[in-house]
């Protein structure tokens, strides 16, 4: 399997009014052309992981790490200007939420078009065009007028769709996708994941998949990172989920109300400190 | 050492109402001591209230005494900034100008704060014809012309530098106002603002205890920030002859006065306008460091 | 115990409930699930009172309910809200926050009533004058559900009381709903998108679309795989997990 | 730089109001209309005594002293092409009693009446002038009203009448037109902005020197001094007196100082009990600090005078010398019953010198005991309240004094008829500060109508011994300057104490 | 069909609501009109003016009459379209105020069209930089250039650049070798002169101009920079920005493009507002520079008790407010999307 993406030890520190606030601490894994999840709960460093990798922080963080390669390019050398090469062209990333994350007076069209003009010197006329197309591979009805539309016009699903057009229109080779659909309803959630997974598929590309819902993770991905308290506890095959070893990862999964099981109480998670330093 | 993101995000603090204040002033305090600019405007401010209460200690001369023989003198080892042109002074007038900048900027605080914060917060609260009432007055206050209104005003209650200050203040609510409304609009819709509606809580109590206590930190900041505007706004009513009276030694009235003699004489403006800059100044930083401090969305 | 009938509201134009009617039982725990935008915050905001220009007719024991809150009202049925962030005032300490109501409502004794329903919640008395932003949510939900008890009310009216919240937090805050509800006797209403937690709390639900109550079933019914109407097999199915035909 | 033919004069224009001469006030719009119109007869700026002849070729008081009349010289003509007669002219002084506005009041105050002016003031002929006195008064008084108030400018009936609104006398018009027969047109007048004058080149003395002349407005005396510093104004006027000072050195400028017959004067009100106490009066008059004031402050605006008649007249006596003396008027306050002083009000135009005046005045108070709070305000306010009678000190500036002679001056600031409130003399500041000495009053009744001239004389030295014996309300500090700064460019230019100043044979190199 | 009724509706509102505010103004200035203790009929007849001559100036004017009465009777005027005369110069106020109202426009837009320049660029880069060097010099620079009395800049500009240096022209608008010469079409004196062709005036127009409307720039430059810092800086911390730098945008791009489009038309709105303040008047700038503009003639009509003039300045305040407002509501339907 050819490694894409390659952490070792990677480490974000913040510096906050209240001192420095260690979110990541010495996370490793390695991607490759696969759907790796990362699950943990609320807080446990799971986005500061995702922009790590492609170096949006805010002033205020220290990134460290033994490596932390993405194909050729060394990420911790590189400076602002290769980043921006390597942003959106080669690794990019679906976030959260349509709502706050379109530009919301610039048409959705021309909004991902601009991830393709800011590579590629290209006329506008193709540009719309291979726009045109992207929204039909996310399965957007009527394309023509979508691109027209600005984000408060379209529907949060759609909306989602977009942002993962914006973000697989220059075709990179590694997506990291922030709690994607968690915005979503159950029933538009189904679709803009079948249209992500049709998109890996095809295209062969490294996506990392955060989450905090292990019932989605365990179908949709392949591998499960389990981050606790800014850490990995757990490296487990989606599949083999049902047999994880960590405590954590299992006091997750018993805590989950079930739809088929009816269980009086529901078990509940006892942290215990030394998952802090295993 | 340093704790874990995940562990319970509580800071360990001793549990009593004291010291839920106490940990407010810590966040303050360091805030401070992380930003110069906010700390620098502090103590200029923590400085002009020392002058003030101080000033007959700090003061070199009596600031209304009269020399008509040793007007106009430069700046010099007896008068520090020189005198003006009744032979006053400078120094000590600038000294005890302190205390009427200070009376200034608590005047116009405790008129136009509440005044604004509880027109702002009723009509947001309220909506319908309240909020319509309301705002149509806003309206007028605001495109009335501020000059004819403090003019008017002082012409009315006849000059001085209370009434002055009612007059700026009279002209600087609605701005605070809208920004109470908006304020108030966006909160009204929050759901502890139900909770309590829920708990049965009247109006009055939901806008006094409730909502007024959070619009009052931007109402303060954004106060603090039009502090050198209405320290410079009284000056420009004293500029008309309508401000403070004489021989007080208030700041504006002191340059409006020294420009007759500012070409010859510059220590007689450049003082007064130095120490309305750096006060003006301190207020801006101090108010930008306490949206900091108040918002914690930054 | 609650009776809806045929509720209708609309803002402006826009009808957004349309004929709603369900009936909830003493002791019952009642569920409202739908799509985002289907109107059940909106059913559970006119029952509190919140909203004052519906129509139709809501009963509490037979007794009529008006359109405005007032004091009986508050003492019989309260409110828990989706975001634990959002619905404690941010300047009020834990104490401020219980103690309020006590006084609206001129009930003393208030020290001793606000650590004990502390306790209650399962919140340590040494809690009472923390303020919100130093609690983590799911101690603000114990808190957000300490201030709907502690006028003792009948009615808890849920409004997704948990989904903002981690899984395991989740876990928490519903044993904790169900000890109390057990405990003191109460009826829920509760909205919640998550079909997992309905099963696990509800007796009943409804399942609304559009404003309208397409659906209303036994809760076993559900897990047994019996429910019959075709949306709400929908929305079971997208809820098990992700399978790549269902889209 | 300034086009040669012009002239530029820089000033503030803000009471610049209205130029009609019925109702024109204030001392700016004097400068205007002597150019625009004409006058009977003129006062020689250098010695005002001096009537010399304008229109009116000739005068003659009757040897009972209770008429004038005056023989106007042929030829003249109004800017409309109109020949003036004697008709304009006594259709003009009609005009002012009959519209009865603010310049009417010196011709009341010798008796005339919108009633009697058409019967009193007549035009036998084309070129007689008749003017019959209806109370004894001192004729030579009304000759020098004619030659000084903006009322007695001579319009052009014709003109004037066609442009008459409801039978208005044209009032409204004349505010902002003219229709004289003087060596300048009004050629454009922007109210607080500018106004152009051009040359008359048909006036009947031949046409002026200048082609135009231009004032602006500039408010700001700062301002004003760097314009006329750079050349941009010929003629600066109204200036403040550090800017005139500093300008002082400057090498193509020259400072001219014309001295005027108003006086800045401290006026108490006798209504308030405190001064009603004569050893009230006198303290005050002790906590004015003279010297200092008239050393620090009133360079470029006055010089020390101290007595209620202008200096420079016959009439007039030397300064009584008064000084601060601290002691003495805190004996005297105590002696009144306020040895710990007591707390009063100083009025005051929020201008300079009256607001330095009332500031020292202030400190020097203090030192007795007594606090006074000062309450600047516009002429408007300050006058007004003196009017009401409701006020304690006033400092201000004012007392008569266009006419050269003390009668002027003694009406304006002493002379108190009626001292009832009801009898609302308003436009005598005896009344308004309620000092009524009925000696006095007989005196200044009997020195005008007095024909002997020592005898006059006398009379007046001793209504002005009387009034610093009696401690009057009103204590003169200094004798009013009007300071202009104008260019050496400019020649020919002579101030006029009665503000008449006459541009027409002003030239620039 | 139904949005277009409600349109009309929410339009008549709006005039209905702008009506009430306008007649709300009027009145309010009436009645501070008549409570200020400053006297038309003293200001007309001068300070020694007697008695009678008080009283009947007084009734001319018609002061004598009850309030309602003169209110009455100027509204009804106001309905016919005349603003009455100004009680002291004779002039309609009509008149008076379309000749100084076009002096301060001329200032007003070139002070706001330079404090827009340099304000909005300052106002980006500091909220760009947010908590370094640039943001805390721009910072001083703005607070300093608000909390310096502006006469005291106009003085020091005049003392340089007019007295020293003789770049400014100096006081009024037009060298006065120019006064008359100039045909009035617009009252705006940049326009006149272009228009009367006479280029040697337009220069100097342009040279008269120039001082006054930089120093007004400067001060409504710290205003506008700290609103376009603020601004910004709340967009600057939005998700859509995060996203705009995934794609790899340049951050002049991100910037510019993104996060300054969005703050355009908040940022309209505010020039819109501190230009109305300008319009309202600069009366210290006009002071110094003796400007025949608008805020000196209102002081002085106000000084004067003037009412007629008073409440056609108020009037027409009152009125350029209430179309600022509507023009800002009107620019967020246009430039922003979610308005439409
Ligand atoms: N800009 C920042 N400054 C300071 N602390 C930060 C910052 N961003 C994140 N953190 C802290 O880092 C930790 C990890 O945050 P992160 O957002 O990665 O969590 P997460 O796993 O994505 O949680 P969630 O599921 O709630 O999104 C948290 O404790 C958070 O408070
Ligand atoms: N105050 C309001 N004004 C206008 N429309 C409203 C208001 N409150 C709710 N709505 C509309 O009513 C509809 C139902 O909203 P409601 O909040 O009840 O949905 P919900 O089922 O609770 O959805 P969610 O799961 O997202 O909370 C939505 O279309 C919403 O836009
Ligand atoms: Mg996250
Ligand atoms: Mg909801």
């Amino acid at each position: 399997m050819d490694i894409k993406l390659q952490a070792d030890d990677l480490r974000v520190r913040f510096a906050t009014r209240d001192g420095m606030v260690d979110a990541v601490r010495g996370v490793s894994f390695t991607l490759g052309k696969e759907k790796l999840a990362i699950v943990g709960e609320s807080g446990s460093g799971k986005s500061t992981v995702g922009r790590a990798l492609l170096k949006l922080h805010p002033a205020s963080a220290r990134i460290e790490a033994r490596t932390l390669r993405f194909g050729d390019v060394d990420l911790l050398r590189a400076d602002e200007k290769q980043m921006r090469a390597l942003r959106g062209r080669r690794m990019s990333m679906i976030m959260q939420d349509p709502k706050y994350s379109l530009n919301p007076v610039m048409r959705v069209g021309d909004q991902i078009a601009e991830a393709v003009l800011v590579h590629q010197k290209v006329s506008k006329a193709e540009v719309r065009e291979r726009v045109i197309a992207m929204l039909e591979k996310v399965r957007i009805r009527d394309p023509q007028r979508v691109y027209d539309l600005y984000p408060h016009e379209i529907s949060g699903g759609m909306g989602q769709r977009i942002m993962i057009a914006m973000m697989l229109i220059p075709n990179p080779e590694v997506v990291i996708a922030d709690e994607p659909t968690s915005a979503l309803d159950v029933s538009v959630r189904s679709q803009v994941l079948s249209v992500l997974d049709e998109l890996v598929e095809e295209r062969g590309l490294g996506l990392i998949f955060i989450s905090h819902d292990l019932n989605l993770v365990r179908s949709f991905c392949d591998r499960v990172l389990v981050m606790y308290a800014g850490r990995v506890v757990e490296t487990i095959a989606a599949a083999d989920l049902d047999r994880a070893q960590h405590p954590y990862t299992r006091g997750l999964l018993a805590a989950l109300p079930d739809i088929d099981v009816k269980r009086p109480v529901l078990p509940v998670l006892r942290r215990d400190p030394s998952w802090l330093t295993q | 050492m340093s704790q874990p993101p995940a562990a319970p995000a509580v800071p360990a603090v001793a549990d009593s109402a004291a010291s839920a204040l106490q940990e407010t002033v810590r966040r303050a305090l360091h805030h401070l001591l992380r930003n110069p600019m906010t700390l620098a405007g502090l103590i200029v401010v923590v400085l002009l209230v020392a002058a003030a209460l101080c000033a007959p200690w700090i003061a070199t001369h009596d600031p209304l005494r009269q020399d008509l023989y040793a007007t106009l003198q430069a700046p010099g080892a007896a008068h520090w900034f020189g005198t003006d042109e009744y032979g006053r002074d400078t120094f000590s007038r600038l000294v005890y100008g302190a205390r009427t900048t200070l009376y200034i900027v608590a005047l116009v605080t405790v008129v136009v704060g509440p005044v604004g914060l509880a027109v702002g917060a009723a009509s947001g609260y309220f909506g319908g014809w309240v909020d319509t009432l309301f705002m149509r007055i806003t309206d007028i206050f605001i495109s009335f012309p501020s000059l004819v209104l403090a003019l008017a005003f002082v012409a009315a209650l006849g000059p001085g530098l209370e009434h002055a200050v009612i007059a700026i203040a009279l002209t600087a609510w609605p701005p605070i106002a809208r920004l109470a409304r908006a304020e108030t609009r966006s909160l009204r819709k929050a759901d502890f603002i139900a909770a309590v509606q829920l708990q049965g809580a009247s109006p009055m109590r939901i806008l006094v205890r409730h909502i007024a206590p959070l619009c009052l930190s931007s109402v303060l900041v954004r106060l603090t920030m039009n502090m050198a505007s209405i320290i410079l706004t009284a000056a420009g009513l004293g500029f008309l002859g309508l401000g403070s009276q004489p021989p007080s030694p208030e700041w504006g009235a002191m340059i409006s006065a020294g420009r007759r003699y500012m070409m010859e004489c510059w220590w007689l403006v450049a003082m007064p306008g130095a120490a309305i800059m750096l006060v003006s100044l301190a207020f801006n930083l101090l108010g930008d460091g306490l949206r900091d401090i108040f918002d914690p969305r930054s | 115990m609650i009776t809806v009938d045929r509720l209708a509201l609309s803002f402006g134009d826009h009808q957004v409930l349309h004929d709603v009617s369900f009936d909830v039982k003493e002791g019952e725990v009642f569920g409202l699930v739908g799509e985002s935008g289907s109107g059940k915050s909106t059913v559970l905001r006119c029952l509190a009172g919140l909203h004052t220009h519906w129509q139709g007719a809501m009963r509490i024991d037979g007794q009529e309910l008006g359109h405005r809150i007032d004091r009986e009202r508050c003492r019989l049925m309260q409110m828990v809200f989706q975001d634990p962030y959002g619905s404690l005032h941010p300047r009020h300490t834990i104490d401020t926050a219980l103690s309020e109501p006590l006084k609206i409502h001129g009930i003393g004794d208030i020290d001793d009533r606000v650590c004990d329903m502390l306790v209650k919640v399962g919140l340590n008395p040494s809690f009472r004058f923390r303020y919100p932003h130093q609690l983590s949510g799911g101690q603000r939900q114990r808190v957000a559900i300490a201030r709907a008890l502690i006028l003792s009310p009948r009615i808890l009216l849920l409004d997704e009381p948990t989904s903002a919240l981690d899984v395991s937090v989740q876990a928490e805050i519903l044993n904790l709903l169900e000890e109390l509800r057990l405990r003191e006797g109460l009826t829920y209403l509760l909205v919640t998108h998550d079909l997992g937690v309905v099963v696990h709390m509800c007796h009943r639900l409804a399942v609304m679309q559009q404003g309208r109550i397409v659906d209303t079933l036994d809760s076993e019914l559900l897990r047994t795989g019996g429910a019959s109407h075709q949306y709400t097999r929908s929305l079971l199915a997208a809820s098990r997990s992700y399978q790549r035909e269902a889209a | 730089t300034t086009p040669r033919g012009q002239l530029v004069i820089g000033m503030n224009m803000n009471n610049l109001l209205s130029l009609d001469p019925a109702g024109a006030t204030g001392n700016d719009v004097l400068g205007v209309v002597a150019n625009l119109y004409d006058y009977l007869v003129e006062l020689d700026p250098h010695d005002l005594t001096i009537v010399k002849p304008a229109l009116a070729e000739k005068w003659e008081i009757a040897p009972d002293r209770n008429s004038l009349t005056l023989t106007l010289r042929d030829g003249v003509r109004f800017k409309s092409g109109r020949l003036l007669t004697a008709h304009d002219a006594a259709w003009s002084l009609q005009r002012v009693l009959k519209l009865n506005l603010a310049m009417a009041s010196p011709w009341k105050s010798y008796g005339f009446s919108k009633a009697n002016a058409e019967q009193l003031i007549t035009a036998p002929d084309a070129r007689t002038l008749h003017i019959v006195l209806p109370e004894p008064t001192d004729p030579k008084m009304v000759l020098y009203t004619l030659g000084t108030s903006v009322s007695s400018a001579i319009l052009d009936r014709d003109t004037v009448l066609a442009h008459q609104k409801n039978g208005d006398l044209g009032a409204a018009w004349l505010l902002t037109h003219a229709a004289g027969s003087g060596p300048f047109t009004l050629t454009e007048w922007r109210a607080k902005d500018a106004m152009l004058l051009d040359r008359y080149d048909g006036y009947w003395r031949g046409p002026a020197k200048l082609r135009r002349v231009v004032m602006r407005h500039v408010p700001e005396s700062l301002s004003l001094r760097f314009m006329i510093d750079r050349g941009d104004v010929d003629l600066a006027a109204g200036m403040a007196a550090p800017d005139i000072e500093a300008l002082k050195h400057v090498g193509r400028v020259d400072v001219q100082p014309v001295k005027r017959g108003n006086t800045y004067y401290v006026a108490l009100s006798l209504k308030d009990a405190k001064y009603a106490d004569k050893r009230v009066r006198l303290a005050l008059r002790k906590l004015i600090d003279y010297d200092g004031i008239n050393t620090a402050i009133m360079p470029h605006y006055g010089v020390p005078h101290q007595r209620p008649v202008m200096s420079g007249l016959a009439a007039t006596l030397p300064d009584p010398g008064y000084k601060l003396d601290v002691a003495g008027a805190r004996k005297l306050l105590a002696e009144a019953g306020y040895p710990n002083g007591f707390r009063t009000t100083i009025r005051v135009l929020s201008d300079p010198p009256m607001i330095n005046i009332a500031t020292a005045l202030q400190a020097t108070l203090a030192q007795a005991g007594i606090d006074a709070s000062i309450l600047p305000g516009t002429g408007n306010q300050v006058y007004g309240s003196m009017r009401d009678r409701k006020f304690e000190i006033v400092v201000g500036r004012g007392g008569g004094g266009v006419e050269p002679h003390p009668h002027a001056n003694l009406r304006a600031m002493v002379y108190n008829p009626d001292n009832r409130d009801a009898a609302r003399l308003t436009n005598f500041q005896g009344w308004r500060t309620s000092f009524h000495d009925d000696d006095i009053n007989r005196l200044i009744e009997q020195a005008v109508r007095e024909r002997d001239e020592q005898k006059q004389l006398a009379m007046y030295r001793e209504v002005q011994q009387l009034y610093d014996r009696e401690v009057g309300a009103i204590q003169p500090i200094a004798q009013m300057v009007d300071t202009v700064v104008l260019s050496r460019r400019v020649h020919g230019y002579v101030g006029h104490p009665s503000a008449t100043t006459l541009l027409r044979d002003v030239y620039k190199d | 069909m139904s949005g277009l009724k409600k349109g009309a509706g929410a339009w008549r509102t709006r005039l209905l609501s702008t009506a009430a505010t306008l007649l709300g103004l009027l009145v309010l200035t009436f009645f501070i009109g008549r409570v200020m203790p400053i006297d038309p009929v003293l200001a007309i007849v001068g300070p020694d003016a007697d008695a009678s001559t008080y009283k009947q100036v007084e009734a001319q004017l018609g002061l004598d009459r009850p309030m309602l009465v003169q209110f009455s009777h100027y509204l009804g005027e106001l309905a016919q379209g005349n603003l009455g005369t100004s009680l002291l110069t004779g002039n309609a106020v009509s008149a008076d105020i379309a000749r100084v109202f076009p002096a301060t426009v001329e200032l007003a837009t070139l002070a706001i069209i330079v404090g827009t320049l340099l304000g909005v660029p300052l106002g980006v880069y500091a909220a760009s930089r947010r908590g370094r060097l640039g943001d805390h010099v721009v910072r001083v620079i703005s607070l300093a250039g608000h909390s310096t009395p502006v006469f005291w800049f106009a003085m020091m500009g005049l003392l340089v650049f007019y007295a020293w240096l003789g770049w400014a022209g100096g006081s009024g608008r037009i060298a006065l070798a120019f006064d008359g010469a100039i045909p009035r079409v617009t009252g705006l004196l940049l326009v006149d002169t272009l228009l009367s062709g006479n280029w040697e005036a337009f220069a100097s127009s342009v040279k008269h101009i120039v001082l006054p409307a930089c120093i007004l720039g400067l001060h409504s430059m710290a205003y506008i920079s700290r609103m376009t810092r603020s601004f910004m800086l709340a967009q600057l911390s939005q998700e859509y920005i995060l996203a705009a730098r995934v794609k790899g945008l340049s951050e002049a791009a991100v910037i510019w493009r993104h996060a300054f489009r969005n703050i355009l038309v908040q940022l309209l709105t505010i020039v819109a507002l501190a230009y109305g303040g300008l319009l309202e008047g600069a009366v210290l700038i006009e002071t110094v520079f003796a400007w025949p503009g608008f805020g000196q003639y209102l002081t002085n009509s106000l000084l004067l008790g003037d009412m007629n003039s008073v409440m056609g300045c108020v009037l027409l305040v009152g009125v350029i407010f209430v179309t600022l407002n509507l023009v800002s509501d009107a620019l967020y339907q246009v430039f922003d999307p979610r308005m439409h």
